[in-house]
């Protein structure tokens, strides 16, 4: 599996595609930082690219490489290798390169800003982790699309269909939700219906380091007790790891079931 | 070494194998036959694992074969269309595949006898049709194993790398090894076959040396036999139809009889 | 002098006391003394020397002052129990004034300073100390009730219901006290005008400062810092008048300012830092002035129902600003408009705030920005500061 | 959860007049029909909010009962006196007393008046609960 | 030419990833209706919405189909079919069926809304107009991208960035240029630097027409302020032109030699 | 008919041919042979333009070919490496490629013939590598044109349908059509062609009637012959190798002398 990973890391490498994208986050960092010397608001300038661009980024890719790698995956299925090492591994190739990248491209300007000597480390490394997952979690899904899509046009629609549902229509479904039945006690619903949502639960995570104050106004103080504790952080980084795991273990299922 | 027990695999509504004996145990060249479509490549394929068939089972060296796929070290396949990564440089693809591989490869002096040296730094996208078949067969046979399985080796070659290859399976048959190949070029078949199994609409009609099938249907000329065989109409598989019945016998090399009406 | 201690003229206060005329001062030598309630009802000073300590058992008030010009300095106070009927104090002053209340030490007393009908007295360099885990019921720290022209200053305040409370307590200043981990309020003004606050710092409590029903409150370079909670401010005004509000720091509160019910103040040079909400109009507030401040990385920069035409805002330096100055002289060339779509909508139905920073979010705001539908087209900056001020 | 939920004192806040709920003594609270929570520093604040409402929409209408801080008790059937004595926290003197005799008691000892729930509600408006 | 246009567009409709696209738009100009009863309100949003997702849209697609359509490519050559036909109808046909799709997504909800009885009626044109300039833009950027890229990571990899960077960065160089520079009459580089941006271009031409100051940006103001409305419109919508026209004529150049 | 003066391509650094003359005028069958990668495919598609020489020009009918590829109508090809949408089903792909070209097809009868009813619903990446093929070969003869181009026509396609094409390409010789045909299988040329072009390293070493070149191999077995011809190494190629200097001779059909050295 680690030759798997290790091959299909090198190839996007190889597609420099991987520069231009490390490259995409330290221009914006960097250029977030000369805007503004604030580290707490190039935090959250930077949150906001990253809820909306990670996951899109990973969509595509992840589909992009499943449909590009046929051929590839075609001639290792006849060597000995274990199928799920061929899919998972590049998947994971695929997963740990964007997430590298992203890791590289937004950490350095801030390492090069002192992070360190800060008290915004933490949020920082919430938002680096943050990125990381969904890096994780939207790669594998778009793997898992092109993998059950034979029609690379419509595995691409899908992909992006995905990532428009999940990055604007559910949340605008569920702020209207939430608007129409406000005379019913929602803190818990509310909650609950985050948890679907993997960007969701990764701007709450941050979200709870940057704009606690707010958060701390929430009737209920459900926040408090949920998300506020370690207990509730700790469950939030969960379900993002199972909403990684999930696609993943769908990739393996389909994996090894299809006939080549 | 090979054992298929009534292999069974449909694509959607199509029965592309339809209970399918099959043994290969003794070393020796077995050209599998039939019309296009009747089912060859998915044969190989499933023994590959790359097809995984509805019902049978496939034993290798003893051993059901399974997806970790460790028993593939002892096979070399090539397959009927190749694709591959068409951006790739031939001498990166062959050193991908060395390294997925940790077995002693030949690819240096199959290289050589190819005449591939040239195109080496060529993009696998830009190779003429028979250069592209060439790479292929360096992939396949530069690993000492076993078991070689040969999906339509001559396509595209020219006479000089036919020659070549013709070598090579020779070869491979004295180093005592078990070859499968399809092929429809019946001279082929006439020059090397040890065995030949026919198959037809996902059925083995003929399992037996090819001079048995000649005297069957009374035809010197093997593709003559062959076109014979299909165009009579009057065939009868060898296997009942049956999944659930045991096969009538075990095939163990070329001891069936085969039960071909004509 | 007369000295109180083990192996000095007096063995207990209440015996030195006795004896003291006016203007006597008397040393109470480092000891446990157990004579709760001290009551002094002559004009003397009552000097703690190495920090004696009177301990109310749990059931007593601590010092009880009844004559005019006292001065009580160097006591640690402490235990005075608590009670649901009557306010048990460290210190109680009755009806007096020219007292002085200086470097004391009061530990767990229910409420720490009272000063009731009190005048002209100065409560300096305190430490009060409730529990540091805030239970529900405590006292309050300074507690003022019926008061004038008092000074409270560089006082610690830790662990009370209110850490100063004023009730129709007038012209008095409350300087330089750190009030911090109270449960309700830092500092507490109820039915008092003309009191001044400076340069103090409210710290982690329910809110920072509360002022209700008072006039002519003057707030001056304070920090109200970490007020967090649901019901948490920095500064809570209700039905107030004429007040001033300048050169103070709001900082990580839930709300930096929580307004309800005031008017004519002028809220000006102060810095809104990292709040959930910087300023909370909550209705029926006219003619105020919200002018050169500094909003900088607050969740929501202003909030604000009904109807706010008669006030004026003008001059903020906004940090979500976008707009641009083509003539460079500094001032934004478009107004800024602080109340986002998303304000509204989270007034409205509290539990949407888990939306907040989410895309659809950023586009609702984006698009309320063009024409207000929702949100008050008055509440508008029309000459927004380009840069910070710095202060 | 459609029930009453306890108070977290020195967290919760009012819901009417935004103050932070702290005394044990002159809590409240109300609960819609939908499950829907509402807190109170005080009753007065209970009261006022309420008045304008449909009472009918409330599952229940909750009170600190004065002898017992901390803990809650039916604002309809309980006894209420104001009295000058006793202080509550947002202006009112206003108590709850889980039974009348109790509470007529109180007013032999403390003074000030008693009321029901209802009449309650007439007696009392913001108006004159703000002194001065 | 008409048959491949036809063809191309056929195949995308099979696909039916534009029904989801054309739904897309109409659940958004929908629920921007449903929001706000303001006609230009509503113009607005959804200009926000157009201008991040057509251009990232039509440049996926581009790419994607001229992938996706190398084997239909090298079958039409050896058809008596013009060379550029087939380059060029393919293009047409992704950029006219993302251009109807949004029409009709965008479109529909405006007309039931009224809107020929309004005064927002050429307002909503220079909307509808913008939406499909893009389109054509960015499918012929997308297309020629990956006509010239044969390694398909790099094509989407390319597309990508060049979406983030014109759709996301770019606005954030020119600021922080603009603060660096502040020194400087900058005007005229305002202007010269949004002409090489359309989807800049696409916004101060709606905003010039909707006259909303406040979302105006600098360039916009620049645009507005040296030109005046009229000039202003007339150069931009020249430009969109010449930035459609363009890529064509590239994908032409290269289309015709090119060998199969 | 068609011309080929003087062309000349490279692919890089690669020359592929390097001034190629040749006419195809008469009706006939000319089998274009050499080895893997000598340039056969890149002289077939430079006649359809798909490739674009680099020098030298070609002429259909009297006429230079040109991009917009009118002159495609009298031609049908057939590609060696068939690329298909591999979503496409096999009707579809028919009806798509006869939607762009306004001649009569006979795509329904060749179904028929090559026995593809079955596969028409399936999609062109589920076909079997021969019925691929076949596929391929409707695709290329469903319309009547005066030249038919096949890039290795035999690949993968079973002896049924092998004797099947071996009629349509004779029927087409009678109806006076000029072929162009690349293949390895030497049985194929000598059942087949009128005439032999062969292509060694982008220069044309023969061109003539088999029997010609047979004798001047002095070796009755064209296959022989072929290898004789490259393992021999002493070639001659018949053109000049300067490429501003004219043809020494215009060819025409096969009464070019080939000057092989051997
Ligand atoms: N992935 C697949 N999905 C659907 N049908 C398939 C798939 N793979 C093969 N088939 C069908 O199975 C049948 C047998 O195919 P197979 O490739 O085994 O034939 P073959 O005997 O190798 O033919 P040929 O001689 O043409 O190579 C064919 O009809 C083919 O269309
Ligand atoms: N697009 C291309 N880019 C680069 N090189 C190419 C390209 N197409 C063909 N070539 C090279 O040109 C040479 C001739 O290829 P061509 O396909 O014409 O050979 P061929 O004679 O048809 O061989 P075969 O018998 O294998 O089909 C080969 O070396 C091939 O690698
Ligand atoms: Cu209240
Ligand atoms: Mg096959
Ligand atoms: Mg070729």
């Amino acid at each position: 599996m680690l030759r798997i990973i290790r091959y299909s890391f090198a190839d996007l490498i190889r597609s420099r595609w991987l520069y231009f994208y490390t490259g995409f986050y330290l221009v914006l960092t960097g250029a977030l930082f000369l805007i503004s010397a604030d580290l707490s608001k190039v935090i959250v300038s930077l949150m906001n690219a990253i809820l909306f661009i990670v996951p899109l980024v990973a969509l595509l890719f992840g589909v992009m490489v499943q449909y590009n790698t046929r051929e590839f995956t075609e001639l290792l299925l006849a060597q000995p290798i274990p199928r799920r090492s061929i899919f998972l591994g590049q998947y994971l190739g695929i997963a740990t390169a964007l997430a590298i990248s992203f890791l590289l491209g937004a950490g350095i300007p801030f390492i090069l800003s002192g992070i360190f000597l800060s008290g915004e480390i933490w949020n920082f490394s919430i938002l680096l982790l943050s990125g990381i997952l969904l890096s994780y979690i939207f790669s594998a899904l778009g793997y898992l699309l092109a993998l059950i899509n034979d029609n690379r046009i419509r595995g691409f629609g899908l992909a992006i269909l995905v990532w428009l549902l999940l990055a604007v229509v559910y949340d605008g479904l569920f702020l209207l939700g939430l608007a129409w039945f406000s005379d019913y006690p929602l803190e818990n619903v509310a909650i609950g219906v985050t948890v679907f949502n993997p960007i969701d639960l990764a701007r709450i995570l941050i979200l709870l380091k940057l704009d606690v104050s707010a958060l701390m106004g929430y009737t209920g103080a459900v926040f408090n007790k949920f998300l506020g504790t370690s207990l509730g952080m700790g469950l939030a980084l969960t379900i993002l790891v199972v909403w990684a795991v999930l696609p993943v273990s769908m990739i393996r299922y389909i994996s090894l079931r299809k006939d080549f | 070494m090979i054992h298929l027990h009534h292999i069974h695999k449909s694509f959607g509504r199509l029965e592309v194998l339809r209970g399918v004996d099959l043994a290969f145990d003794r070393p020796g060249i077995t050209a599998v036959l039939g019309p296009n479509g009747s089912g060859k490549s998915t044969l190989l394929k499933s023994i590959l694992g790359m097809v995984l068939p509805d019902q049978g089972e496939i034993h290798f060296n003893g051993k059901p074969i399974d997806n970790l796929g460790q028993y593939r070290k002892d096979i070399s396949y090539l397959p009927q269309i190749a694709r591959f990564p068409e951006n790739l440089r031939v001498r990166e693809l062959i050193r991908m595949i060395e390294s997925f591989r940790s077995q002693p490869s030949q690819s240096a002096e199959l290289i050589h006898q190819f005449g591939l040296e040239s195109v080496l730094d060529s993009q696998l996208g830009h190779l003429s049709g028979g250069t592209r078949q060439k790479v292929n067969l360096v992939l396949t046979l530069m690993y000492d194993t076993p078991v070689i399985i040969l999906d339509e080796p001559t396509a595209g070659l020219d006479p000089v790398a036919m020659v070549k290859l013709k070598e090579l399976i020779i070869q491979a048959r004295e180093d005592g090894k078990i070859l499968l190949i399809t092929t429809h070029i019946m001279s082929l078949v006439e020059e090397l076959a040890d065995r030949v199994v026919f198959l037809l609409e996902g059925r083995i009609y003929f399992d037996g040396k090819p001079d048995e099938l000649k005297q069957r249907v009374d035809e010197p000329n093997l593709e003559k036999a062959i076109a014979n065989l299909l165009s009579g109409g009057h065939l009868t598989p060898i296997q009942p139809l049956d999944a659930s019945s045991k096969p009538i016998k075990k095939m163990n090399g070329n001891v069936v009889q085969p039960q071909l009406k004509y | 002098k007369l000295h109180v201690g083990a192996g000095q003229p007096f063995a207990t206060i209440q015996a030195a006391m006795d004896e003291a005329r006016s203007g006597d001062q008397v040393i109470v030598h480092p000891g446990l003394y157990r004579e709760c309630p001290v009551v002094v009802n002559k004009s003397i000073t009552l000097t703690g020397y190495g920090m004696p300590v009177l301990d109310a058992l749990g059931e007593k008030e601590g010092i009880i002052i009844e004559a005019d010009s006292v001065t009580i300095e160097g006591f640690e106070i402490r235990n005075t129990g608590y009670s649901y009927i009557e306010d048990r104090a460290g210190i109680r002053i009755k009806r007096t004034k020219a007292f002085t209340i200086r470097n004391n030490r009061l530990i767990l007393t229910f409420f720490g300073i009272y000063l009731e009908h009190a005048k002209s007295g100065r409560v300096i360099n305190n430490a009060i100390l409730g529990k540091p885990l805030a239970e529900a019921n405590s006292g309050n720290g300074i507690h003022l009730w019926y008061c004038k022209d008092i000074d409270i200053v560089g006082n610690l305040i830790r662990g009370h219901r209110d850490g100063i409370y004023f009730e129709f307590a007038t012209q008095s200043r409350v300087r330089r006290n750190i009030s911090e981990q109270n449960l309700r309020y830092g500092l507490h003004f109820m039915f008092s005008n003309d009191d001044i606050y400076t340069g103090n710092t409210f710290r982690d409590n329910g809110a920072g400062v509360a002022v209700m029903f008072s006039s002519r409150i003057h707030m001056l370079n304070n920090l109200f810092h970490l007020n967090w909670g649901q019901a948490a401010y920095g500064l809570l005004l209700k039905e107030i008048y004429d007040a001033e509000i300048r050169e103070n720091v709001f900082q990580k509160n839930t709300v930096g300012i929580f307004t309800e019910g005031s008017n004519r103040i002028h809220y000006k040079d102060n810095d809104f830092l990292n709040n959930g909400w910087a300023v909370k109009v909550a209705g029926a507030c006219e003619k105020n002035d919200f002018i050169r401040n500094n909003f900088i990385g607050n969740s929501f920069d202003f909030a604000a129902v009904g109807n706010m035409e008669t006030n004026r805002i003008e001059e903020n330096f906004w940090g979500d600003y976008s707009g641009y100055d083509l003539d460079k002289n500094g001032i934004g060339d478009i107004p800024y408009r602080p109340i986002k779509l998303f304000n509204y909508v989270v007034d409205q139905t509290p539990e949407t705030i888990i939306l907040m920073r989410s895309l659809l979010v950023e586009i609702l705001n984006f698009s309320e920005k063009v024409s207000p539908v929702l949100t008050p087209a008055e509440v508008s900056d029309a000459m927004p500061n380009m840069h910070r001020y710095i202060r | 959860s459609t029930g009453p939920q306890p108070i977290s004192y020195g967290e919760d806040a009012c819901n009417f007049c935004k103050m932070t709920i702290v005394d044990q003594q002159h809590s409240a609270e109300a609960v819609t029909l939908k499950g829907k929570v509402y807190k109170f520093d005080a009753i007065e604040c209970l009261v006022h909010y309420v008045s304008p409402l449909d009472e009918a929409t409330f599952s229940h209408l909750l009170v600190a009962n004065y002898d017992q801080p901390g803990s809650l008790m039916d604002a309809q059937t309980s006894s209420y006196l104001i009295s000058p004595n006793l202080p509550s926290p947002m202006g009112a003197f206003l108590n709850a007393f889980d039974d009348a005799n109790r509470s007529a008691a109180m007013q032999t000892s403390m003074t000030g008046e008693l009321h029901s729930w209802e009449s309650l509600k007439t007696t009392l408006t913001l108006k004159n609960q703000i002194p001065q």
